[in-house]
């Protein structure tokens, strides 16, 4: 009875209903190798959902994370093409990531501008700091090196490198959720800030850290989008961030904060990840993707305001004893 | 004072209108008294075209030469930019008669139609099942290129042409895109590609899904870009005409237009330098060239130049 | 008594000021082990600025801070739980998403070896400190899911998991129950008798002279006096305090009690109340006691129309109805002064005069066109009615104080002319010198012919204030008093549900 | 009683509205606006001509519309992201019945129509179902889109009736365009809703404090459901302009207005939590995008550029006040 209750349980009941009715028109849709393929392809929405949902949990929102990625992605293109080896690539990117986010955390901390209007602003700059970089040309396939391109891909124990990152980072981020005073930090911020100030916890410096993590993941991201997809140019994953804030409130996370779990993040970014990549293999008209789309995250919503609505206090004793 | 011409790209960035430029460039200096203007928006729209067209507008350029986000919507605009005296042509991606003086197809849409299938059908001799990955729902010459295509498909009986997909000229999207046709054609001989994006990112999908050999990409394609899947083997040929004589060609006609030396009407010939002279149909319409092939045997030597 | 020992902490000349206010001017206090001072003085006094800049939340402007006699600052929330001080703050400073243990333990919490929260531990020690103030909660719930009363006891446990020499407790009382205000004072005589020093901060007198030994007294943020709570008197004490002697606290007037105003008939709820009945007449002023939770609230709101009842309606002048928004009520002339000023009596960002007038937009408008003029003239006229203490009317309402905040709340609904006013808890947090202004008015709306409620849980309010007074135990009427039947006893005793002769401690 | 007689004066206000409206953020933006518009002549010799200028106006005029409605809709602390989305279902629908044969009048009203009924769909699940608006549009972003796409696929609608160019392309007087009209009544309409009426008022409020305005007797879920069907309404005017502009329908149109809305909101000085803001910096907020954006365009510079220009003056331009207080208070 409790466990239908919780979100989590009602999102992966969904998930595989989902799957059920795919397989239902598509059996080869669930065949394990292919599902493999679906959390692959949803990895790098789930990276950045995990980042976003720090961000959201302190009661801001990143809508730069699209921007970052891409800059980071070409960054790492750039670098590859001057030679430099990718351990090195990856530890810049993830760096170049955290130092973008932080430079939207600063915003937020140090003068207080609300998140929104920070990272719509660097959307653009990130954006466009890439077309600086150069002038708005192409990185193609060709021009990256094989091991570039090779390392998200490389199969070991039967999943890309790239869903094991993906794991690896659901793991990492969980532990910092539950078990350590950041992670506790973040739903304190966001449940009631104005406690939080009162129990020592610095509201704009865990903002920040919220922020340098969303940024984090997003520069790794970026290597991962552009080695995988082999191609790096402004635009890559444009209009992302929206489908970013779509997979977290799906999952769960209260848009107001304080309160998702790392659990529901994922599942929210899988729901999503499902339903974009079937709907092209169970041959339903491109031109219904979006609407379809777009029902589901407003279902989603529904569902989850339904089973968040506070059950409110119960004076009566009868009626305590009824539910 | 020099005559300054407006070469107007779908979207800055994008190899093939760098090409056209370098085109135009080459233009400009054979013709001595031009100066080349390249702009476009920063995606791909037809509001962020217009704001590009209107502060050409504004600054009275001579010529706008532009490859057009939407048929209909630039319409208007370039309507007021040939009343305010404005030599108005488009070049590979169309406008409607009313809003250009005439256009330039970088080929024929027959011609490219019946090549697209046909390099598909080429390489699958048992025939067998292809399928389209497109560029946007809203993308003008694909669309014709692909209605033409499905003209003369009955010219190959063996080809069975399964459907259409639409990478949005998005490099992911695209890829999945194609990820979702290997999955639910199984069968899949090949997948045709009439858009430079398009084209790497399917190429790139096919090779890993391991499936170079059973599916042939192919389509339209810079031979800088493809070069690389044309020696993996993920694509065995692909088709385009050169981006740099398109933009040379256009700036040819469009300076010609705005000299008066040629005038755009129905069967009037403008000549274009070095690429010989084009003659105008009833829609005053004209195609510069054939698409040209390549394969392994060619890509190498065109991939140092487009 | 140990009457000269040495302070374990003293404030010298402190000042703070915030844009537009010098909230603190120049303070000074010391603190004494084993004793507890109480910290006196009008709203907007500076009581709850002292507290934050003792707990590291402000930082003072000028003045220092003496530790056992050494200078020290509290840089941050965590410096000040280090020296060894602890508060439980007049705002709730609690996570509903997180655990009771994590609650408690937020901000200094156990780590294992890793560096990880250790979670046995937390909730070891959670329960262990729960027990200690006699609360025995789950560790593990969910905040979100515990009562009003046990998220107070969660901020006490907060309190005391950090091993304090000085605990400050912010009118800790405001949202307990009798009963657990018991258990309060036996908490504090606790702490007394492991030495600590305790700064206690009230508004009710009865509290102050049962437990404190000695008092400090602030005026407008700064310094009057302080002294043995042994030799001095209540009279005294508020003399200090509002600068003048406040003599009549319950200025009841006797009223002419009219027609009926307002009819209630079998309003019920499906899990808050059941059952209420009553009738309210024109120049009454009808008291409802209750413990704290027993639902008055959702009963004056249900009448209000912010939520609706399942069953029942209520009846004014000639028409039965069910009020089913709070417009309505407003139109039919049902008022009510809500007991969080804060969230649901002001709109903060908005200026004195545009609260004011909020309710009264038709009246002050023309064809829904504002006419500032007017709105002026409207409120100008309630808040010198109040005796609103403000710079300008033009002033943002949250830079006032509580008490002057619930002035400007109650000024709002009287400029509506209501032909009912529901006051809930409408002193609760307010100084004396305001409390008498607020009771004098409302003993003046009685005499001109209204129809008053009165939530209170100050059983001398109830008694001193009302005509009549209903009981109310867990979303019930419990009872009914009137005349001579109103004694603290019956009231209690009905509110409590004892029918034998153990009653509570009446106040 | 005592207590009457006793109340102490209070002024009405302590600072003059002239000596406030000086040190304001609108004051702010249009030295801003004054300052780019001289480096603009500056720059270019195109800038200072009329036609030119006219011509530069519709780079501001429709998302501006846009921008009054949204401006008091994130002062009551809603926002709505499905702007874009409505004006390509919008134009869709009026396409529909175009290739029906209606006449212009008839497609106006169904511009208008398709715009209320979307606000009112975002309305009744934000203000009546107590969803959050942010969330809300984010998916009825994709939905009305996306019904847009099922509608015309990868076609077009085009031929709209010579009269229907009126909106988009025709000029009232000498170079003042019919939007420029509509435009300019539509912040004197939305200037005079938002700080002269009594609904104005609420809407602040119900910013600042949605309960207790609720608690003051105003009924906050019938205004801001009102909101959400003014930003639907005036999304349904651009969406008529921008078609007649245009002269024609695709699914994509208007893509990513929404940001640029909330971008001019947000320039315009109205906090994006909600609670203030004017109409007249919106005013100024879209007069300084449009000279930014034509002044660059003269120049060539690339619009991904602008869009830089654009972010750093958005952040600029809200960090500078909050530096320069902090660097005071030292
Ligand atoms: N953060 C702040 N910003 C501006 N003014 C403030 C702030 N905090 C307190 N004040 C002002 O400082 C003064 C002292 O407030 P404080 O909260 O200390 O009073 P108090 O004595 O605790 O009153 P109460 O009995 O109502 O709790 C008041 O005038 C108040 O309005
Ligand atoms: N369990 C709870 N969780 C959250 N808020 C609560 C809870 N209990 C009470 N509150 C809030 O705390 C405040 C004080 O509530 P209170 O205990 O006075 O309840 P009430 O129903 O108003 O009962 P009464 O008026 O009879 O005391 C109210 O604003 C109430 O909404
Ligand atoms: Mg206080
Ligand atoms: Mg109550």
């Amino acid at each position: 009875m409790n466990l239908l209750k919780s979100r989590e349980a009602i999102l992966a009941l969904a998930i595989l209903g989902l799957l059920a009715l795919i397989a239902s028109r598509f059996p080869g849709f669930v065949a394990p190798a292919n599902l493999a393929a679906v959390f692959t392809d949803s990895s790098p929405l789930i990276l950045l959902a995990l980042g976003q949902m720090a961000v959201i949990l302190t009661k801001c929102i990143d809508l730069s994370v699209a921007a970052n990625l891409a800059l980071c992605g070409m960054v790492a293109a750039l670098m590859n093409g001057a030679g430099i080896p990718l351990p090195l690539i990856l530890i810049a990117v993830i760096a170049l990531g955290a130092a973008l986010g932080a430079f939207n955390g600063m915003l937020v901390w140090t003068l207080g501008i609300p998140s929104i209007v920070v990272t719509l602003g660097t959307m653009t700059i990130y954006r466009g700091v890439i077309f600086l970089l150069t002038g708005g040309a192409w990185i193609n396939a060709h021009q990256m090196s094989p091991a570039f391109k090779a390392f998200p891909r490389t199969v070991i124990a039967g999943l890309p490198v790239m869903a094991w990152i993906a794991i690896a980072i659901i793991a990492a981020v969980a532990l910092l959720m539950m078990r350590t005073p950041l992670g506790r930090a973040f739903y304190a911020v966001g449940g009631n800030p104005h406690a939080a100030v009162y129990t020592g916890i610095s509201v704009g410096r865990t903002q920040f850290a919220a922020f340098v993590l969303a940024g984090a993941l997003a520069g790794l991201t970026g290597y991962l989008w552009v080695a995988r997809y082999a191609v790096a140019y402004v635009d890559i994953a444009g209009g992302f961030e929206l489908d970013v804030v779509a997979a977290c409130v799906i999952g769960g996370i209260a848009i107001a904060g304080g309160a998702g779990t790392v659990a529901g993040c994922v599942m929210g970014a899988l729901f999503l990840g499902i339903i974009k990549n079937a709907l092209p293999v169970v041959g339903i008209s491109p031109f219904w993707q979006m609407a379809i789309s777009g029902a589901a995250i407003l279902i989603a919503i529904a569902f989850n305001a339904q089973s968040q609505r506070a059950p409110g206090r119960i004076i009566l004793k009868r009626a305590e004893h009824r539910t | 004072e020099d005559m300054r011409i407006a070469i107007v790209a779908k979207a800055l960035g994008i190899g093939f209108f760098e090409a056209a430029h370098k085109g135009a460039e080459e233009a400009a200096e054979e013709l001595g008294d031009v100066e080349i203007i390249y702009t476009g928006p920063t995606d791909t729209t037809a509001e962020g075209q217009i704001e590009v067209i209107n502060s050409l507008i504004a600054q009275r350029v001579d010529a706008i030469a532009v490859s057009a986000n939407d048929t209909d919507a630039l319409v208007p605009t370039l309507k007021k930019a040939m009343q305010r005296g404005i030599t108005v042509i488009s070049w590979d991606s169309g406008v409607a008669p009313e809003g250009r003086q005439m256009h330039l197809n970088p080929s024929s849409a027959p011609l490219i139609g019946n090549m697209i299938i046909k390099l598909a059908a080429d390489h699958m001799p048992e025939g067998g099942q292809v399928a389209v990955l497109s560029a946007t729902t809203t993308s003008t010459n694909q669309n014709v290129w692909i209605e033409e295509m499905n003209k003369v498909a009955g010219d190959y009986p063996d080809v069975e042409v399964v459907g259409t997909v639409y990478g949005d000229d998005l490099a992911d999207k695209s890829y999945r895109e194609t990820q979702g046709l290997l999955k639910t054609y199984p069968d899949l001989k090949a997948i045709i590609a009439p858009t430079s994006v398009g084209i790497v990112a399917a190429a790139q999908a096919v090779t890993d899904a391991g499936k170079i050999g059973e599916v042939n990409v192919t389509g339209l394609g810079l031979p800088s870009e493809m070069a690389g899947h044309v020696s993996s083997g993920a694509s065995k040929s692909f088709a385009i005409w050169n981006p740099i004589d398109l933009g040379y060609s256009a700036t040819m006609i469009a300076y010609h237009l705005a000299k008066g030396e040629a005038t755009a009407e129905p069967g009037a010939t403008i000549p274009m330098g070095r690429m010989g002279e084009v003659t105008l149909d009833d829609n005053t319409e004209a195609a510069m060239a054939d698409p040209f092939v390549y394969d392994a045997s060619n890509v190498e030597e065109f991939a140092e130049v487009f | 008594m140990q009457a000269q020992t040495s302070p374990v902490l003293s404030l010298r000349g402190i000042v703070k000021t915030f844009p537009g206010v010098r909230a603190l001017d120049g303070v000074q206090m010391d603190l004494y082990p084993g004793q507890v001072t109480a910290l006196v003085g009008e709203n907007g006094a500076g009581k709850s600025t002292i507290v934050k800049i003792l707990t590291g939340i402000y930082q003072p402007d000028e003045g220092k801070i003496e530790v056992d006699g050494v200078e020290t600052r509290f840089p941050t929330a965590q410096a000040a739980g280090q020296a060894g001080v602890t508060a439980i703050h007049q705002e709730t400073v609690l996570f509903d998403e997180l655990s009771v243990a994590e609650n408690i333990f937020i901000g200094h919490a156990p780590r294992n070896r890793f560096g990880l929260i250790d979670r046995r531990a937390m909730r070891t020690r959670a329960r262990e400190i729960l027990r200690g103030i006699g609360a025995d909660l789950n560790p593990g719930v969910k905040l979100r899911d515990l009562g009003i009363a046990s998220k107070h006891l969660v901020a006490i446990a907060r309190a005391l998991s950090i091993d304090a020499r000085v605990v400050i407790m912010d009118e800790p009382t405001a949202a307990l129950s009798h009963k657990e205000i018991a258990e309060l004072y036996e908490l504090v005589e606790k702490l007394k008798a492991q030495g600590k020093a305790i700064l206690f901060i009230s508004h009710k007198f009865d509290e102050i002279f049962r437990i404190a030994d000695r008092w400090t007294v602030f005026r407008d943020g700064q310094f009057v006096g302080e002294g043995l709570m042994a030799e001095t008197n209540e009279a005294d004490l508020v003399r200090m305090m509002v600068g003048r002697s406040v003599d009549q606290i319950y200025p009841k007037r006797p009223a002419r009690i009219g027609k009926p105003a307002l009819t209630v008939a079998g309003y019920c709820h499906p899990t808050e109340f059941d059952e209420i009945s009553f009738t309210l007449h024109e120049g009454e002023i009808l008291g409802f006691y209750g413990l704290v939770g027993a639902g008055r609230s959702e009963v004056m709101q249900s009448l209000f129309g912010i939520t609706q009842p399942s069953k029942g309606a209520c009846r004014m002048g000639g028409d039965v109805r069910v009020i089913r928004s709070t417009s309505q009520a407003v139109d039919a002339g049902i008022v009510y002064v809500p007991e969080d000023r804060g969230r649901q009596g002001t709109v903060k960002g908005l200026p004195i005069f545009q609260n004011v007038t909020l309710p009264s937009l038709d009246r002050t408008s023309r064809a829904g066109f504002l006419r500032m003029a007017e709105e002026f003239a409207l409120a100008r006229e309630y808040t010198r009615r109040l005796d609103l203490r403000a710079a300008s009317l033009d002033q943002d309402v949250g830079l006032l104080s509580g008490g002057n905040q619930q002035k400007v709340v109650i000024a709002k609904w009287l400029a509506t002319k209501p032909r009912v006013i529901i006051l809930d808890e409408p002193t609760k947090g307010i100084d004396i010198g305001s409390k008498a202004t607020v009771h004098d008015f409302m003993s003046e709306l009685a005499a001109e012919g209204l129809a008053v409620i009165m939530v209170s849980s100050e059983i001398p309010e109830v008694l001193g204030m009302s005509d009549r007074v209903i009981v109310m135990r867990e979303g019930r009427i419990a009872a009914e008093f009137e005349g001579d039947a109103m004694t603290p006893e019956n009231l209690v005793r009905a509110a409590v549900g004892i029918t034998g002769s153990e009653n509570g401690a009446a106040a | 009683m005592t207590t009457i007689q006793t109340g102490r004066h209070i002024p009405d206000r302590l600072t003059s509205p002239f000596s406030r409206a000086l040190k304001s953020w609108e004051a702010l933006l249009l030295i801003v606006a004054v300052a780019i518009f001289v480096l603009n002549s500056l720059a270019s010799p195109y800038f200072l001509d009329p036609w030119n200028l006219s011509d530069a106006t519709f780079n501001f005029t429709e998302k501006a519309m846009i921008a009054f409605a949204m401006a008091i809709l994130i002062i009551a602390g809603d926002i709505d992201l499905s702007v874009g989305a409505i004006i390509a279902l919008a134009s869709t629908m009026m396409g529909v019945a175009m290739t029906l044969g209606a006449p212009t009048p008839v497609l106006v009203l169904l511009g208008l129509g398709t715009g209320l009924a979307c606000g009112a769909f975002n309305g009744l699940l934000v203000a009546r179902l107590g969803l959050p608006a942010i969330v809300v549009t984010i998916g009825t972003m994709s939905l009305f889109r996306g019904i847009s796409y099922i509608v015309l696929g990868d076609g077009a609608f085009t031929g709209y009736p010579a009269s229907f160019a009126w909106f988009g392309q025709g000029y009232v007087f000498w170079v003042i365009t019919v939007e420029m009209v509509i435009f300019a009544l539509a912040a004197l309409g939305f200037g005079i809703l938002l700080h002269r009426t009594n609904f104005g008022r609420m809407a602040y409020a119900i910013g600042n404090n949605a309960t207790a305005a609720r608690f003051s007797g105003i009924r906050v879920g019938r205004v801001r459901f009102i909101l959400f069907l003014l930003t639907g309404l005036m999304s349904g005017v651009a969406a008529i302009c921008l078609t007649s502009r245009l002269g024609s329908t695709r699914p994509s149109i208007a893509f990513g207005f929404e940001l640029e809305v909330v971008t001019i909101v947000v320039l315009g000085g109205v906090a994006i939590l909600g609670g203030s803001g004017s109409i007249t910096g919106v005013v100024l907020a879209a007069l300084v995008m449009g000279l930014v954006t034509f002044g660059l365009g003269l120049l060539n510079v690339p619009g991904i550029v602008m869009s830089i220009v654009v972010g750093a003056l958005l952040i600029a331009v809200i960090a500078l006040p909050r530096l320069w207080a902090m660097l005071r208070r030292g």
